[in-house]
């Protein structure tokens, strides 16, 4: 038997079955419920690495499933889908760690980790989507698997929450369903090839394509959290610190990203693309997303708001590296794929900590943090740091990249939107840890209930998680010009859309 | 012309009178009967159009389907009728109890 | 002589329920075998069509016009493949939904109403039709006043005018027809037809009667009171077949002997009377406060999507065949689940449903599920079917049925999740609830299932559709 | 001079139907409407006649005057005991621009109709032929019982398949007021006792003679019901021995044979209700027989409403 094909569905497997099961578990099953999370997790990562080693030798994996008379479901490996994919499954592994020690004692276990484990397994399914048609139906099993995670807490505040959330993201699935079908009666195909398949379709199509290209970037800027669509995202803190990590490092944003992604360089390709001047119009949203994200940050004091309004902007860096025509942009978009994931997550896991050690949500109550909690704090600072772009960690280097980028492809204006970014970045993130280093502790904490014992400032689950990725950040900024690197893997990737080279 | 067009006529009336009861009254009995006269109506036309080149012994294809549809009528009637008790022993009267202007028939 | 197996479909439950009728205390057995029978001869009959082609049986050895034809091809097949379906879960949840007194009376009609569905989706016969229809639409109203009670009684009279004037209206223009083409075969008519008043006539009587028995906007008002207030496997069950049984006659009327020459101004007002249906069904659906009502109303918008269709024509018969058998599927799915819910709360307040999602979950994933398929998300066979549907829109440029469709999906979505947003909610209880046979829970989640695994199969379904070129103007 | 009376006759008739309908519908008084109802039902059974269908007239006559106008007046006179005021609302429901919009409608419709039955060819493709070609083969020499009980037969079974059908959704529905025991003067007594015996005659011979001339199952079991209906309304009533096992095989025993004959053809003939010709007139008898007896059966049934022995439910 031939196990490329069966790579991929295992890779989406490993996540779905475990969900399927936790969902029939009784409530008390603690033990049985983790063992299953976490070999779930590691399988994966093991399945992953396999396949990472697989296509640097130059394998090809691809499982393919008809769902229409000439449309498949198609599950393909290629060197982009790996680098989300990777990202996915190591940040999952992690999160379930911390998940674990976050609802220690919390209801409705079986149904949190069940539709967690979905959720990821939608978000790995949109990582390895063939072709559109594929990207769709994952995209919409994103949406309604992180409905439920978002109204975990059943108040009336989720709820309100939820419904915003998906009056956005349906939306947007419909304009990206209406794209796809109208994409696919123009061409009668969806695959995603490396450079795009529309180059050969003559100009009198050119109009309908620039208004499918709309489309579908509209439909994907929801997830992506583009302004003016990011209207849900702030407002989907009310759910659990585990979930806000991964609605906005990975799944869901991510999600939205990867697709600008694909949509740019494998459905029309990148010089298609420029040739119909869509490139600056996105670069233009971007950079309006980016700034406009970092001033709202500004001026929360709630720390995952401002930790969500930070993410608008952030992610952002993507579609504008991906927008800069050219390799070097390329590049650091796709860098930044990994980097702001790994950096993300990291300060919403330590806004957890501080949430659940001591009840602090507020960024005014975080005087004197660091001497109680140094370890999360110190993570946090490494995180922030590299938000704003300090050197040695991965910020940096995604940055430094971008900034080539924009120079490569002749617009200076996104040099200064990038310093402004990184200046503002520095003005709402500075003050946090000015607070958490240098201000003296308050008397009590708002509501500390997991008390210090010596070296362990929290339930070590809590803590493991944002050190490695905190780690994580400085090993990618340090080692970043080594060849398994994601930067190494992002030039792959790059090589392969400009020039066709492949390994 | 033959009576055949003259009863098949008639028997388009009797269908639209019968529609026209069963729209305008709201008392079931006299849906019913309305009914029955649309039944009647449809019946006619059947029949009366198997004669129209006034053959000694008519197509008997259309008879046999009156027949059905007749026996077809007395069932719906018995259903209609007890139907129309049971109502009335639980509203005391023998409408359709008012709803919203587009559910009444 | 290979098996008759279309004969069994409808000889089978019409014993049944004779057999149902006369010795009550063997009923209940004796349907849940007779329905996993039809399943199991509905599945000889798709083998024997995909190797022989279409099936067709003389009735009584005297071929038409003369005699009545049995005839079936892929579109028939979708439909007696969803009645077995459908059935069978209807009948397991109905065998631990009634109670005794009630189950009496229940199955022999349940039975004949199975009877009726498949002699309906098997005939060739205009007047069989007629018979099939009267015997179909009585069994429906009787099943409706079941549980008796004020608003059951309303919704069963209402319900039985409409499809009486409606069959009646139906009868006339068969009666036409017959006397302007010397036959009630439908083949043979289709030879012979040509655009002269009697047939003009016909198409608008009948075309008529089964719009009003298909409950397509404006002439829904009979549905949401019946379908809300009949017991809820009842409900299931006429919202997923009853209404697919006349408007499966309507599609094959049109195909076959209408369409030809009506021309595209009718189709247009049908297309035009399936937008409005959506809307307004799906507003409807949203203002509603109490759970069943809200799902009959998404009966009606859902009903509209079929008649999409038609000003699409030749393209998109497909879509609405998937969509007839996905939202069977799906609504019948729902309608158990909100039985369920109903059952187990005593009422069906949406805005107090008590945590549903932690206290009854696989009747609220069933729900979920059920709506997924409605909405049209992938994958389901709902997906499926507006898949086809729209890329048939886009493929003639119908801008605006595009929009409907998608807006319609837009709406069944804000309908579902008002029912599952509250399903998560922390309201307190306030109520004693009654517990729910697992037999019941388990219905409405297979069929849930089954409505999602319809997504993936319907490459297979298409080439199943293809069998006797339904849609290719020729057929019975 | 013959065809000018028989013209007048039919103009008559014709007027006096749509009249006698209108009537119906119209009067204000509901017991005068079912009057008014039951006379268009004869009246109705004269134009068959007109029309060269007696076996239609028989049943109309019989089922459409007979067993409707006696389920109606059972209907009336449970109403009257349930609701006073059993006379409301004798006026549309619906009033100003909707009853004028529908009327109009309603014009337009019967226009239409009017114009559609006005240009059928008068020259007639009907299957007359075919019945005539092939009804030596039937088994019967009365051209409606061959194609009701042969060329037809599957309609038929359905048919008998309805009625049943709706015996038992009025059984479910449950029983309603019950029938108010008039103790029967002694006129409608002695008559009862008279006529039933003749009435089961009349049935009998009507069955018989089905197969050759106008008649069959169907008026033969309208006219068992009408005995049964006078017996009971002349107070007798079935015994409760018979009332449960008994009386269900013998609702059941007309719909039953039919279909084992239907599936015992399948399996010999390879047809569903394919009457090998020599056995065919034979069949038929066998089916009509049964079927006469469970159709009478049904009427007399769907006549008391509720199952008997459960008359006092509620």
């Amino acid at each position: 038997m031939n196990w490329d094909a069966w790579l991929p569905p295992l890779v989406v497997l490993s996540s779905l079955l475990p969900g399927l099961i936790i969902f029939v578990l009784p409530e008390e099953r603690v033990g049985l419920r983790t063992v299953l999370n976490v070999t779930g997790a590691v399988a994966k990562l093991l399945l992953v690495g396999w396949m990472l080693w697989g296509v640097a030798q130059g394998h090809h994996y691809e499982a393919r499933l008809a769902l229409l008379p000439d449309i498949e479901l198609v599950l393909r490996a290629d060197p982009l889908a790996l680098l989300f994919v990777t990202l996915s499954a190591v940040l999952w592994l992690l999160t379930t760690v911390y998940a674990i020690g976050y609802l220690e004692a919390s209801p409705h276990r079986s149904r949190f980790f069940g539709f967690f484990s979905l959720c990821v397994t939608a978000a790995i399914g949109v990582a390895l989507a063939g072709n559109l048609l594929t990207f769709l139906v994952f995209y919409e099993l994103l949406t309604l698997t992180t409905y439920p995670l978002v109204v975990h807490r059943g108040t009336e505040a989720a709820r309100k929450a939820g419904q915003t959330y998906l009056i956005y993201t349906l939306a947007g699935g419909t304009l990206l369903l209406l794209g796809t079908v109208w994409l696919y009666t123009l061409t009668g195909t969806l695959e995603f090839t490396e450079g795009g398949f529309l180059h050969t379709m003559d100009a009198a199509h050119h109009r309908s394509l620039i208004v499918i290209f709309i489309l579908l970037i509209v439909g994907l800027g929801v997830k992506a959290a583009l302004v003016p669509l990011h209207g849900w995202l702030p407002k989907a803190m009310v759910a659990p610190a585990p979930v806000s990590a991964l609605l906005h490092a990975v799944a869901v944003v991510k999600a939205g990203a990867f697709g600008i992604v694909r949509v740019v360089y494998d459905v029309y390709g990148v010089e298609f693309a420029q040739r119909l001047n869509l490139l600056t119009p996105l670069a233009v949203a971007a950079a309006v997303t980016i700034i406009w994200g970092s001033l709202r940050a500004l001026f929360q004091d709630d720390l995952k708001k401002r930790l969500a309004y930070s993410t608008v902007s952030q992610v952002s860096y993507i579609a504008l590296g991906v927008a800069l025509f050219g390799p070097v942009g390329t590049i650091g978009g796709l860098v930044h794929l990994v980097h702001q994931g790994i950096m993300k997550i990291t300060l919403f896991f330590c806004a957890g900590n501080y949430a659940e050690t001591l009840g602090i949500h507020k960024i005014s109550e975080m005087n004197g943090a660091g001497r109680r909690m140094p370890l999360t704090t110190l993570a946090f600072s490494i995180a922030a740091l590299g938000m704003m772009g300090a050197p040695l960690t991965a910020g940096a280097v995604s940055k430094a990249w971008l900034v080539e980028g924009a120079t490569a492809a002749h617009m200076p204006w996104v040099v200064w939107v990038l310093w402004t970014s990184s200046l503002l970045n520095a003005a709402y993130f500075l003050p946090i840890l000015w607070r958490t280093w240098f201000r003296p502790m308050p008397g009590a904490w708002p509501d500390e209930h997991i008390p210090a014992r010596r070296w362990r400032e929290t339930v070590w689950l809590l803590l493991l998680p944002p050190l490695v990725t905190a780690a994580a950040t400085l090993v990618a900024g340090i080692y970043a010009d080594t060849a398994i690197s994601p930067l190494a893997w992002a030039q792959l990737i790059t090589d392969r859309e400009y020039f066709r080279a492949t390994p | 012309m033959s009576a055949a067009f003259f009863y098949a006529l008639a028997g388009a009336g009797l269908f639209s009178i019968g529609l026209h009861a069963l729209l305008a009254h709201r008392h079931l009995l006299r849906k019913i009967l309305a009914i029955n006269v649309m039944g009647s109506g449809v019946f006619l036309v059947l029949a009366a159009m198997a004669t129209r080149n006034g053959i000694a012994i008519p197509d008997p294809v259309p008879h046999a389907m009156i027949i059905t549809g007749i026996v077809v009528a007395v069932a719906a009637t018995a259903l209609a009728l007890v139907l129309m008790l049971k109502l009335t022993a639980e509203t005391g009267q023998a409408v359709l109890p008012g709803r919203k202007k587009e559910d009444n028939p | 002589m290979d098996i008759p197996w279309a004969v069994m479909l409808i000889v089978l439950p019409l014993a049944a329920g004779l057999m149902a009728f006369v010795w009550p205390r063997v009923a209940q057995t004796l349907v849940l075998c007779c329905s996993l029978a039809i399943a199991l001869a509905v599945a000889g009959l798709a083998l024997q069509l995909w190797h022989h082609g279409v099936f067709h049986h003389a009735l009584g050895g005297w071929e038409a016009p003369l005699g009545i034809g049995l005839y079936a091809d892929g579109l028939s097949l979708v439909l007696l493949t969803a009645t077995a379906l459908v059935g069978m879960g209807v009948s397991v949840y109905a065998s631990a939904y009634f109670t005794l007194d009630d189950a009496h009376h229940f199955w022999p009609i349940w039975l004949f109403l199975l009877a009726a569905l498949n002699a309906l989706f098997l005939s060739a016969d205009l007047f069989n039709l007629y018979v099939t229809l009267e015997l179909m639409g009585l069994a429906a109203v009787a099943l409706t006043a079941l549980s008796g009670g004020r608003d059951a009684l309303a919704g069963a009279v209402r319900y039985l005018f409409a499809t009486l004037s409606g069959s009646l209206a139906y009868l006339l223009g068969v009666a036409l027809l017959y006397h302007a083409f010397g036959s009630v075969d439908m083949a043979t008519l289709a030879g012979r037809m040509t655009p002269v008043p009697a047939a003009w006539a016909a198409l608008g009587l009948m075309s008529a009667g089964l719009l009003l028995k298909t409950a397509l906007f404006p002439l829904h008002f009979w549905l949401p009171p019946a379908h809300a207030s009949a017991p809820s496997p009842v409900s299931a069950v006429l919202s997923a077949l009853v209404i697919k049984a006349s408007f499966y006659i309507l599609l094959r009327l049109w195909i076959m002997l209408f369409g030809p020459f009506a021309g595209d101004g009718v189709a247009a007002l049908l297309g035009g009377m399936g937008t409005a249906a959506i809307v307004w069904g799906s507003v409807q659906a949203l203002r509603q406060t109490r759970l069943k009502l809200l799902v009959a109303y998404s009966t009606v918008a859902q009903i509209g999507y079929l008649f999409l269709a038609f000003p699409l024509a030749a393209a998109a018969w497909n879509a609405a065949a998937v969509l007839v058998l996905s939202h069977a599927l799906a609504k019948s799915a729902m309608f158990l689940a909100a039985g369920n819910l109903l059952h187990f709360g005593g009422h069906d307040r949406i805005a107090d449903l008590d945590r549903v999602v932690q206290r009854l979950p696989l009747s609220a994933f069933a729900f979920a599920l059920a709506g997924v398929s409605l909405m049209g998300l992938p994958p389901s066979g709902g997906f499926i079917g507006k898949w086809l549907l729209l890329e048939a829109a886009l493929a003639q440029g119908r801008w605006d049925l595009a929009a409907v469709m998608l807006l319609g999906g837009l709406l069944a979505a804000a309908y579902v999740f008002k029912v599952l947003g509250h399903a998560f909610t922390q309201a307190a209880v306030t109520h004693e609830p009654t517990a729910v046979p697992a037999r019941m829970e388990w219905a409405a989640l297979l069929l849930a299932c089954s409505a999602i695994l319809l997504g993936f199969t319907a490459t297979p379904l298409l080439s199943l559709l293809e069998i006797g070129a339904p849609f290719g103007g020729s057929g019975p | 001079m013959e065809t000018l009376i028989a013209g007048a006759i039919d103009v008559a008739l014709a007027l006096a139907v749509v009249g006698l309908a209108w009537g119906a519908l119209a009067s204000a008084d509901l017991f005068k409407a079912i009057v008014l109802f039951v006379a268009f039902g004869l009246v109705m059974a004269l134009v068959w006649v007109r029309l060269n269908a007696p076996d239609v007239a028989l049943a109309e006559a019989a089922i459409g005057a007979g067993v409707t106008g006696a389920l109606l007046l059972a209907a009336y006179a449970k109403l009257r005991a349930a609701s006073p005021d059993a006379n409301v609302a004798r006026a549309g429901g619906m009033r100003g621009i909707g009853s004028i919009s529908i009327r109009i409608l309603i014009l337009l419709l019967a226009a239409a109709l009017g114009c559609a039955v006005w240009t059928l060819p008068s020259d007639y493709a009907g299957l007359g032929k075919e019945v005539a070609a092939n009804i030596d083969r039937s088994g019967v020499s009365n051209p409606v019982t061959a194609v009701l009980l042969n060329f037809r037969g599957y309609d038929t079974l359905l048919e008998v398949m309805v009625l049943l059908l709706a015996l038992m959704g009025t059984w479910s529905v449950g029983a309603t007021a019950p029938q108010r025991e008039t103790a029967p003067g002694p006129v409608l007594d002695s008559l009862s006792r008279l006529l039933a015996p003749l009435l089961i005659l009349v049935a009998a011979y009507l069955l018989w003679v089905g197969a050759h001339a106008p008649g069959g199952a169907f008026q033969a079991g309208a006219v068992l019901a009408a005995a049964g209906v006078m017996l009971l309304l002349s107070g007798w009533r079935l015994p409760a021995a018979l009332a449960a096992l008994p009386l269900r095989l013998a609702l059941a025993a007309g719909p039953a044979t039919f279909l084992l004959l239907a599936v015992i053809t399948v399996l010999l003939e390879g047809r569903l209700l394919q009457l090998p010709p020599l056995w065919a007139g034979r069949l038929i008898l066998i089916i009509e027989t049964t079927a006469t007896i469970s159709i009478g059966a049904t009427l007399i049934a769907l006549f008391l409403g509720a199952p008997p022995g459960k008359e006092d439910r509620q």
